[in-house]
């Protein structure tokens, strides 16, 4: 009887919701607290697509529901995702900024009929939880895999690795191991650092007392970034020769103007670059930047926002405005086009997005402006992190 | 036979102040003792160490002819030796009937019990009521501590003291704060202490000293300078140069 | 004063319905009438009512040590991302997925972090007391993330498929049964708690916070107490825990977080010390309110539950309930 | 031998930063008897002032401290007089609602008008760089942050110890009602000492920048450092802060050094183990 009575409950909610002209949107992301620049982004990055698009895909209007998780607390998460889909009767699930959060809500998909397009959240297994996960942004793996073949390239062999201690960070200092390993170097030392650490001098001894030729880092971008960089060249060690390899979230644009020229000549591998030149980047660029306000702040999650929204509306099309999420995924696997990082497309197999990364180095433009100059490019990585989720 | 009670060479400093120089007491059952002295004396410091909420350097503390000097005070207090504070303490949200409720179910060992209420409990409740009935107390069960009168708040830290069950009883200041007119209260209440129960009291009010106590034990600087009957103490020269103020000499001719 | 000793007879002959009523027969009423006009008025919004249910349990569990003992802690969040954990790890790992096993492992789990905690943060008082706990919560926190074997450390530990609950009721996407199974686990834990803060120990516990040293002169140990607190306060933390990892079906690093034991405090605070409807009132205020302003403005809540908080401190000092029942029982006797 | 020394400038420089930011907390706990939590909030605001002043005025570095001490407590007095007044001699639960409150307007008000990223002091020349000291080098900032805490330490112990300012603070301190008797004038003194207090907060913010960056949410995330800090030294003593700073620099210094990846552990197991043992903190004044 029970049964009965929540599936009558159930149909009742989602016929509402699929013959509405209204198609809603439900982004999850860290819109205050501590990471709330992220969230900012994971709005420009909408908001653009819409500016340029229109918010009309397919006949139906778009409106976009935001709630805000500050920071990695997947159980919120998970209600937040429920009562979006639920109350909102949202189509479409999207943002997540941590990998927690994202995880936490997979398990409603299904049930509630809803896609979900990741537009930031990097630890490769996401994708493998849910077949109804599409992903935008990077992974750990993907972005720093190539940083160490630029180290081989540039006659590194010896290596030491200082990542934060926390998914991510052990992520990174995984993808950075086996690439590099098989690219015949030899890491030295493996150090995971506290998230909390905000005085990096002790490492930086470390690192010059351990004889690796260079270090490689991830952490947050955030403030032990700016510290981080700072020990860096106030301990010696960029005068020392040791060289400096990281992914690009430890400069991040909108934390290049604090940084100044302590980041200058910083090497780092990412999937997108605020610099980038081409057409399609110049428009996003100019979009988003109006829509965040200040152009300062606009960095990467903007950018996954933005191709998420290409994603969804896709899907929209391919269903028609219905609510029907197996469809929606079909339809986007194997998508490619052009976004403003360069040609993208979705795997067909992993829904995992495959993409250039670049290797960049800080440097400033005509105007002063501190960028992150893409000098080399990796051409269709995908994500070598699949290999090692465990099953 | 071995005393209900004893003290034996007990020894306390504060950095390099000897506030309990070397005091020994015994006391028997149906006791009642009254330790005086003048301000400073180290009476209050005395009562803390006997009761166990202070350690002292050295000697020892005996009742019922067991060395209870490494007991924590809730274990003295569990084998009898009960103590009453000079400013009373109590809580000031509770009223007097679950002060005392409180303290019989600690005595019996039920206040541990995590469910239930002692109003469920008639042998309790009995014992409440005629502790409360005998100090007047009766007509303020109910109300909070925080509403009663001070001179009521001291009856209830004897009515604690009572529910206690005490084979040895040490009071401090019973009557301290009191006005003169409400002392006779209190009095009454330390008449009716059980019989074969030891007391030691310690007071300033020597009308109530010379009324209650067989025995007087005066204590100076940190020393017993007098042990015996309320008639001889005022007649003795020292405990006479103690309160006027003459103690050094005294000490040092003697 | 001495109007209330009129009738002390009557009152020290409790009817047995009286009893009853302060029992927790009211309070559990309250409860399960508040909940069906929360399911009736947000049937789409049970996620958060049981997320409410679950903090409501750590927050009435805090109240235990924090306003029933005075113990001044910052990281009681130890004891019901232990719970949480601990329901989680038994799904996830050994296959222990039916649900009021799961909650009888978080309510173990939560008393054995509450047994920890407690032997470290009683040591001292005050302000000592307050870095204890939150030295406490955070080597809580790193050990979590450091086992991620077993946690899944900062990824949140995943892959918890709690069975229907006696094999009829499916934990599902519209969330009834978390929700009216948090409730009822709710209304139980509120009248045990009720229970027991009436009964002797509770006694024993009120006089604690009051007067260390009186108790201490009553024959009690003051630390057996406490200790003995903290222990049921881990239990209830840990039904709560349970219960958050039951319906989310996940576990993350941030239920055994600094940040969810100050707000714990704040809403307790926020509700009322001492006071089991304040805490419960505290938490359905604070989440309510968060929930409604960042849904409105995520973008700058914070600032209004930040002046929200001054306000409170300048006009209602003794928490919402704390007050109110304050002014209540003032206008009673002005009328009496 | 040249790790032990390594590991010892490095403790002392973090030390030093440290006491620089909390010893104004030290102030309030200890001296005002105010659990301070918006203590980083102030901090917090000296920074985003000297940023402001130093970076887009382009007044300079030592103009950015001035302004940064002198604005904050401007800002600062009204709040003392609406809000801090009524949490003297309240409970510690109160305190801490009321002044988590406070920050979290202040990192409102701070994310809405200067917005989220980072915001940097641009040190002047003679500061950049590094310094050589033979075995190895050290950032000639944190010489200068070394230095600065050590005349804010003598200095404030100077006004604790040795003026009439302090005896009256003391006086005030432990019998309010007495010290009133006598003369002193609680409120002004209080109202003074808080000022001194946020000036305190507000010049860390500005010379501990380099390592604690200045954004939004420096309030909340250095609050639990700040008070760890303070009530391992004692609240209220100069000199204990002073050894909590170096004792808790060099424990996080050393495990940071050997296992960074146990780093919190040994932090925190240490803080278990000091407090355990010194209740009141190191050198505490006792109540």
């Amino acid at each position: 009887m029970k049964r009965l009575i929540m599936t009558a409950f159930a149909v009742a909610i989602l016929s509402s919701a699929a013959y509405a002209d209204t198609i809603k949107i439900g982004v999850i992301g860290p819109f205050s607290g501590p990471f709330a620049l992220q969230g900012k982004n994971f709005k420009a990055g909408i908001d653009a697509w819409l500016a340029v698009n229109g918010n009309e895909i397919g006949g139906n209007d778009i409106q976009i529901v935001y709630r805000d998780v500050p920071q990695a607390d997947p159980a919120q998460s998970k209600s937040l995702a429920q009562e979006l889909i639920v109350r909102e009767g949202v189509q479409y699930l999207a943002g997540f900024y941590f990998t927690p959060d994202a995880m936490a809500a997979t398990p409603l998909l299904q049930q509630g009929n809803v896609p979900m397009v990741v537009m930031n959240a990097a630890t490769s297994s996401i994708v493998t939880a849910s077949p109804y996960v599409v992903r935008t942004s990077f992974t750990m793996w993907q972005n720093t895999t190539p940083i160490a073949k630029v180290a081989k390239d540039q006659g590194v062999t010896k290596v030491i690795t200082l990542v934060s201690d926390y998914g991510p960070g052990i992520d990174a200092e995984n993808a950075f191991k086996a690439a590099f390993e098989k690219e015949g170097g030899q890491v030295v030392e493996a150090i995971r650092m506290p998230l909390s650490t905000n005085d990096f001098a002790p490492l930086m001894q470390r690192v010059k007392d351990s004889g690796a030729e260079a270090l490689f880092s991830f952490l947050p971008s955030g403030p032990p970034t700016l510290a981080f960089v700072k020990a860096y060249n106030d301990n010696g060690l960029k005068a020392a020769g040791i060289k400096f390899f990281a992914t690009g979230d430890l400069t991040p644009e909108s934390d290049l103007p604090a940084l100044g020229d302590a980041a200058l000549g910083l090497t780092t591998t990412y999937h997108y670059a605020v610099s980038h030149d081409s057409p399609e980047n110049k428009a996003f660029v100019a979009a988003a930047q109006k829509a965040i306000g200040n152009p300062a702040e606009l960095t990467f999650p903007a950018v996954g926002a933005y191709d998420g929204m290409y994603v969804i509306s896709r899907m929209i099309e391919a269903t028609g405005g219905k609510k029907d999420a197996k469809k929606a995924i079909e339809a986007v696997k194997g998508l490619a086009w052009t976004s403003p990082r360069g040609p993208v497309a979705i795997d067909p197999e992993s829904r995992h997005i495959t993409q250039n990364v670049y290797l960049r180095e800080v440097a400033k433009d005509e105007s002063g402006k501190y960028i992150n100059k893409e000098i080399q490019t990796f051409e269709k990585q995908g994500d070598p992190g699949l290999a090692f989720v465990k099953k | 036979m071995s005393a209900l009670f004893e003290v034996r060479n007990l020894r306390k400093s504060f950095g390099g102040l000897v506030v309990t120089n070397d005091v020994s007491l015994a006391m028997a059952p149906g006791d009642r003792v009254a330790l005086i002295g003048p301000n400073g004396a180290g009476k209050t410091t005395f009562v803390n160490l006997v009761a166990g909420n202070l350690r002292p350097d050295s000697g020892h503390v005996f009742l019922g002819g067991e060395d209870v000097t490494r007991l924590k005070a809730a274990k003295r207090v569990r084998r009898g030796l009960i103590r009453s504070f000079q400013v009373t303490r109590l809580f000031q949200d509770m009223t007097p009937e679950e002060h005392v409720a409180l303290a019989i179910l600690q005595r019996e060992r039920q206040a541990g019990k995590m469910f239930g209420h002692y109003s469920g409990k008639p042998e309790v409740m009995d014992e409440v009521r005629k502790i409360l009935d005998r100090l007047g107390l009766i007509e303020l069960s109910h109300l909070k501590v925080r509403e009663i009168a001070y001179g009521q708040q001291r009856l209830l830290e004897i009515a604690l003291a009572m529910a206690l069950r005490p084979r040895m009883l040490l009071l401090d200041e019973p009557a301290a704060g009191v006005p003169q007119s409400e002392t006779t209260r209190i009095e009454q209440a330390l008449n009716s202490l059980p019989p074969d129960l030891a007391v030691l009291m310690i007071d300033h009010d020597m009308d109530l000293v010379f009324r209650f106590a067989r025995r007087v034990v005066v204590l100076a600087a940190g020393t017993v300078i007098f042990d015996g009957s309320p008639k001889d103490v005022t007649q003795d020269q020292r405990v006479r140069e103690a309160y006027l103020g003459n103690y050094a000499n005294a000490g040092s001719t003697a | 004063m001495t109007v209330a000793s009129t009738d002390h007879s009557s009152a020290a002959n409790l009817s047995i319905a009286r009893r009853l009523a302060d029992g927790g027969l009211i309070g559990a009423l309250a409860i399960v009438v508040i909940g069906a006009i929360g399911y009736y008025l947000f049937p789409n919004n049970l996620a958060l009512l049981t997320r409410m249910t679950a903090i409501a349990l750590l927050v009435l569990s805090l109240d235990l040590v924090t306003g029933y003992c005075g113990v001044a802690t910052l990281g009681h969040a130890a004891l019901f991302g232990a719970g949480a954990y601990g329901a989680g790890i038994a799904a996830a790992h050994f296959g222990i997925s039916e649900p009021l096993t799961m909650t009888l492992v978080g309510a173990l789990t939560g008393s054995a972090a509450g047994l920890v905690s407690g032997v470290v943060i009683l040591r001292a008082h005050g302000l000592a007391q307050l870095v204890l706990s939150i030295a406490v919560i955070h080597l809580f926190h790193e050990a979590a993330n450091k086992a991620s074997a077993w946690t899944g450390g900062s990824d949140g530990l995943s892959g918890i498929m709690p069975e229907a609950v006696f094999g009829l009721f499916e934990f599902d996407l519209w969330g009834q049964t978390a929700y009216i199974y948090g409730l009822v686990l709710l209304t139980v834990v509120f009248v045990a708690l009720r229970i027991l803060v009436r009964s002797p120990f509770g006694m024993l516990a009120r006089g604690v916070r009051e007067d260390r040293i009186r108790i201490t002169a009553m024959g009690a140990s003051v630390n057996s107490v406490l200790l003995r607190m903290y222990v049921i306060s881990g239990a209830v933390a840990g039904i709560g825990g349970a219960l958050s990892a039951i319906s989310t079906q996940v576990v993350g690093l941030d239920s055994l977080s600094f940040t969810l034991s100050a707000e714990a405090l704040v809403m307790l605070v926020l509700g009322g010390t001492g006071s089991l409807y304040g805490a419960m009132i505290g938490t359905m205020v604070f989440m309510w309110f968060e929930d409604t302003l960042s849904a409105i403005n995520p973008f700058h809540w914070l600032t209004i539950i930040g002046a929200l908080l001054v306000a409170v401190v300048l006009f209602a000092p003794k928490g919402l309930y704390g007050s109110t029942a304050g002014f209540v029982s003032r206008l009673r006797r002005g009328r009496g | 031998m040249q790790t032990v020394f390594s590991i010892a400038v490095d403790a002392l420089a973090y030390g030093m930063v440290l006491f620089v930011i909390s010893i104004g907390l030290s102030v309030t706990m200890g001296l005002m008897r105010v659990v301070n939590l918006a203590h980083g909030a102030f901090a917090m605001i000296g920074g985003y002032l000297a940023s402001y002043a130093a970076r887009d005025l382009g007044l300079g570095y030592a103009a950015g401290i001035l302004v940064a001490v002198v604005g904050t407590v401007i800002i600062a007095i009204p709040i003392e007089r609406l809000l801090y007044r009524r949490l003297y001699g309240a409970t510690e639960l109160t305190q801490v609602l009321m002044t988590i409150g406070i920050t979290f307007c202040v990192i409102g008000i701070t994310n809405f008008i200067f917005g989220p990223t980072l915001k940097t002091i641009p040190l002047p020349p003679a500061l950049q760089g590094s310094v050589d000291l033979g075995f190895r080098s050290i950032a000639a900032h944190r010489l200068f942050a070394i230095v600065c805490g050590l005349i804010v330490a003598a200095a404030l112990w100077f006004l604790i110890e040795r003026t009439a300012f302090g005896i009256r603070l003391r006086a005030a301190v432990d019998n309010a009602a007495m010290a009133a008797a006598l003369g002193v004038r609680t409120e002004i003194v209080y109202a003074v000492s808080f000022a001194v207090a946020i000036g305190l907060a507000a010049l860390g913010g500005v010379l501990g920048a380099e390592l604690l960056p200045v954004e939004p949410y420096y309030a909340l995330r250095y609050m639990v450092t700040f008070l760890v800090v303070v009530s391992v030294g004692g609240a209220g003593s100069i000199p204990g802060a002073l050894l909590a700073c170096l004792l808790l620099g060099a424990i996080d210094t050393t495990g940071r050094y050997l296992a960074p990846e146990y780093g919190e552990f040994f932090f925190y197991l240490a803080v278990i183990v000091i407090v355990t043992l010194f209740p009141r903190g190191l050198l505490g004044r006792s109540k």
